[in-house]
């Protein structure tokens, strides 16, 4: 899918004399359009109400299916958001939630997974999204999370030689 | 002296090697405390690895001791620069989780002072930019006009940078006429000077010789690596929260998203110019239509406990999309709250993009993605 | 007057002598012994506050040499003209002969600049194997 | 560390003294106070609009920021100071060249600021818990005419006595 722009006409700016203020495209107010990819895609999608929750679509899948996820949204033009680590210390879980948003449409998916919390482990999407490296490194940084297949697992915010997991609901510094 | 053994002596053209060159924590450049790992050959970067985490000062472990109301002053010290809007998406997200109707006028001037923020961040960011590319000048010109968006904000909300003026529900304080008589001069005021601007600066045959065809950024790769924000609008994606994922009482407003194609520093730098000048109208439509009312919701419980479940709230601030991410369990303190910053995801493509460019050229692209170092560290 | 002279000299040595190491000497009197370090770091070389990475003698590549060519070309450049600059206009009869001649030196010494500039020394063209 | 410290300044005294040539040297010194760039932080920006054209620290002659420490006399922390940076600013510290100074500038610098809570693992509570500051601002972040004041509270110490009037709040 390409993003150029379809219909787009933002044209270069003209010569320097002139201030580009006609130039800038009037990008309309979208309600959740670009919905069709639905009916292409595998992923347990379900609607959510984005006025109280503020994302379109929600999908819990297992941590193998993660990085498929991530290939079909790459392949539908979506760009990562963010990846969120939440420590259920109650129910013994480490979920792991995928933010993306569509730069063309606005949409917004959330793709969520949760693993035991003894030894958190999920594949890395970073050979999909080479921006998920540092969210990933992250993530581990913060709830030791490990990501199979990352380039570099070092800390990213923490010292180099830091094991401590701080946001875990079981940490004591 | 290591001679390395495998180096053939016949061989008439010896690479030279690379030497690794900390563009580290204190460098004029980098503007807070960003570690850039270059691997040099010569004067041309052959890898250039971003090492964070100098300033990280556990924002999110904060907000799991603290209840929404007490959790406020930290949201302004995350990106110093834009603090309103990031106050605004707080303050959102907690508003959209606890279903509360925030009056009009509380809704605009929330955009007329998160505008002035915007406008005040870009000066700063235009003073400090040219700052790196060697000019000095026009960081004065900047910064003078930035203290008069200063005084305005100052007048209402008491503070120069770190405002919380925002509150769940509402405004700290209803605006006075000073404000809005400063703010309709400071508009016509700061017209004229972005004319002057570009004729001082814009129009510099050695600015642009600095910052056209330097540091490629395609819209793919902005996607890939979730740049937003001006780096994004400087690729050819005209995508802004304000229009992409309308909140507020930004639909209220007629404004355009400037958006070139070229994906250069020279694009990323008009855009930010441009949208001083969307900025400049959106505060006059918002001021002339400013409705008159309480600027606080009626009953905002005491304590503050939010359903069970995760919202999510994206604000458009200065460097791009913000977004909030927080998970409640019922409780007053929230369970889980994840910040995503723009300036992580804008700065996580320098590696891929600075292959190969000359190190002044990287440093122009550096400053061209205006970054706030706290911001990628929380 | 031979002696005369050698006073002169003598004295002009010295005073440049003096000139030379005189600082050096006051500031060893004057300036702090050492100053305080609180991770012995002193001696270190500066490289933001981090500790440098890998050794500074390895190959550079040959174009920063082809710069300091050009420098040293426009230094010896100067180094000829500052006597000329003490008697320039002096001599009356010579007309602005003196201007002429300086213009033929600066001339020919600028053709440093072309020959660096097809060079490409100024593009900092990168001389590796495959290119 | 308080002896310590007086100690170690006795040691690096030169070995020639005057009594007014060293004032004049003060004075000097007071007058042409060149600061370290070390904005870490939010008081960085107020660093920087106190160099620009409202608060004009030329006025005092300390608007020449260095980038290098060895060309800096004073050291003005502005922002938190993390674990992970402390190492870099006890470097940079050592390298600046003798009569050197601190000052900490925001409550970060002072002790940690805002960011110091029960359970807190990255901020180093106060930068004198690294090497010895002269003067503090506090703040969060104080305002330019705050740094100011501060600057003019180092030159005080320098030279003994005040140059500019003591603003009175009204």
């Amino acid at each position: 899918m390409n993003t150029s722009l379809p219909g787009q006409t933002s044209t270069n700016p003209q010569p320097v004399n002139s201030a580009p203020n006609t130039a800038a495209p009037v990008a309309p107010v979208l309600p959740p359009v670009g919905l069709e990819f639905l009916t292409r895609s595998t992923l347990p999608f379900q609607t959510v109400d984005y006025a109280l929750k503020g994302y379109h679509l929600d999908a819990n899948v297992g941590s193998d299916k993660v990085v498929a996820a991530a290939v079909e949204l790459n392949r539908e033009g979506f760009a990562l958001d963010t990846i969120t680590g939440v420590d259920w210390l109650a129910q013994n879980q480490m979920e792991v939630v995928y933010d993306y948003f569509h730069p063309l449409t606005g949409l917004r998916v959330v793709i969520r997974s949760k693993v035991a919390r003894e030894n958190p482990e999920f594949p890395t999407i970073s050979t999909v999204y080479p921006g998920a490296a540092w969210h990933e490194r992250e993530a581990h940084d913060f709830f030791g999370i490990r990501f199979s297949g990352h380039p570099n697992l070092i800390p990213f915010l923490l010292p180099e030689d830091a094991t401590y997991h701080p946001l875990r609901k079981d940490f004591a510094p | 002296m290591i001679i390395k053994e495998d180096s053939v002596l016949t061989q008439r053209e010896a690479p030279s090697e690379t030497f690794i060159l900390n563009l580290g924590p204190q460098h004029p450049a980098t503007h807070g405390v960003l570690r850039v790992k270059m691997t040099m050959d010569g004067e041309f970067v052959t890898r250039a690895e971003p090492v964070c985490g100098y300033i990280h000062r556990m924002q999110e472990k904060m907000a799991e001791n603290r209840t929404y109301a007490q959790y406020l002053p930290n949201t302004s010290r995350i990106d110093y620069l834009s603090a309103m809007t990031y106050t605004h998406a707080f303050v959102g997200v907690v508003e959209r989780a606890a279903k509360l109707q925030v009056p009009r006028r509380a809704e605009y001037i929330r955009v007329i002072t998160s505008e002035l923020n915007r406008i005040s961040s870009h000066l700063v960011w235009w003073g400090a930019f040219l700052l790196d590319l060697g000019g000095f000048t026009p960081l004065l010109y900047a910064f003078d006009d930035r203290e008069k968006i200063l005084d305005l904000l100052e007048g209402v909300t008491g503070a120069r940078l770190t405002y919380a003026y925002y509150r769940i529900g509402g405004l700290y304080n209803d605006v006075d006429d000073a404000f809005l008589n400063g703010t309709r001069a400071f508009v016509a005021h700061m017209r004229p000077r972005l004319k002057m601007y570009r004729e001082l600066v814009t129009e510099n045959i050695i600015l642009r010789k600095r910052l056209v065809r330097i540091g490629m950024v395609t819209d793919q790769m902005c996607r890939r690596y979730g740049a937003s924000g001006p780096v994004i609008r400087g690729s050819g994606v005209p995508y802004d929260v304000r229009k992409a994922e309308p909140y507020s009482a930004y639909p209220d407003f007629d404004f355009d998203i400037p958006c070139f194609t070229e994906g250069d520093s020279m694009a990323r730098y008009l855009v930010r110019l441009e949208e001083i000048a969307q900025s400049l109208r959106i505060i006059e439509q918002a001021l002339d239509r400013l409705p008159s009312g309480p600027v606080m919701a009626e009953k905002v419980p005491r304590v503050l406990k939010l359903p069970v479940g995760d919202y999510c709230y994206a604000v458009e601030a200065a460097r791009g999309r913000f977004m909030v991410r927080l998970v409640s369990d019922n409780k007053e303190i929230p369970y889980r709250l994840k910040l995503r910053t723009p300036c992580l995801s804008n700065l996580s493509l320098f590696e891929e993009a600075s292959q190969g460019m000359l190190l002044p050229d990287a440093l122009a692209f550096m400053g061209s993605l205006d970054l706030v170092i706290p911001d990628i560290d929380r | 007057m031979l002696s005369g002279d050698l006073v002169y000299v003598s004295a002009f040595c010295l005073a440049g002598l003096v000139f030379a190491l005189g600082p050096i000497v006051l500031v060893h009197l004057i300036s702090a012994r050492k100053t305080r370090n609180y991770a012995n770091k002193t001696r270190q070389y500066v490289e933001c506050g981090m500790d440098p990475i890998g050794d500074a003698w390895i190959r550079y590549s040959a174009v920063y040499y082809l710069y300091a060519l050009v420098f040293v070309a426009f230094a010896v450049d100067v180094l000829y003209l500052i006597p000329v600059a003490v008697v320039y206009n002096r001599i009356k009869e010579l007309g602005n002969r003196d201007f002429f001649e300086l213009l033929i030196f600066v001339g020919i010494l600028s053709l440093v600049i072309v020959y660096a500039w097809k060079k490409g020394v100024f593009e900092w063209k990168r001389k590796t194997n495959n290119s | 560390m308080e002896a310590q410290d007086e100690q170690l300044l006795k040691d690096c005294a030169p070995f020639v003294r005057f009594s007014k040539l060293d004032e004049l040297l003060n004075l000097g010194r007071a007058n042409s106070l060149w600061p370290l760039t070390f904005g870490l932080a939010c008081c960085a920006i107020e660093m920087m609009a106190a160099g620009a054209s409202r608060f004009d620290l030329a006025r005092f002659g300390a608007e020449v920021f260095r980038p290098s420490p060895r060309q800096a006399d004073v050291m003005i922390v502005a922002g938190t100071i993390n674990k992970k940076m402390a190492s870099a600013v006890k470097t940079l510290y050592d390298q600046m060249p003798e009569p050197k100074w601190v000052i900490a500038m925001g409550n970060c610098a002072i002790s940690g600021g805002p960011f110091v809570f029960p359970g807190q693992y990255a901020v180093v509570e106060g930068v004198d818990k690294l090497f010895p500051v002269d003067v503090f601002i506090p703040g969060c972040p104080p305002r330019p005419e705050a740094l100011i004041e501060g600057i003019l509270k180092l030159e005080e110490k320098l030279t003994g006595k005040r140059r500019w009037p003591v603003v009175k709040p009204e």
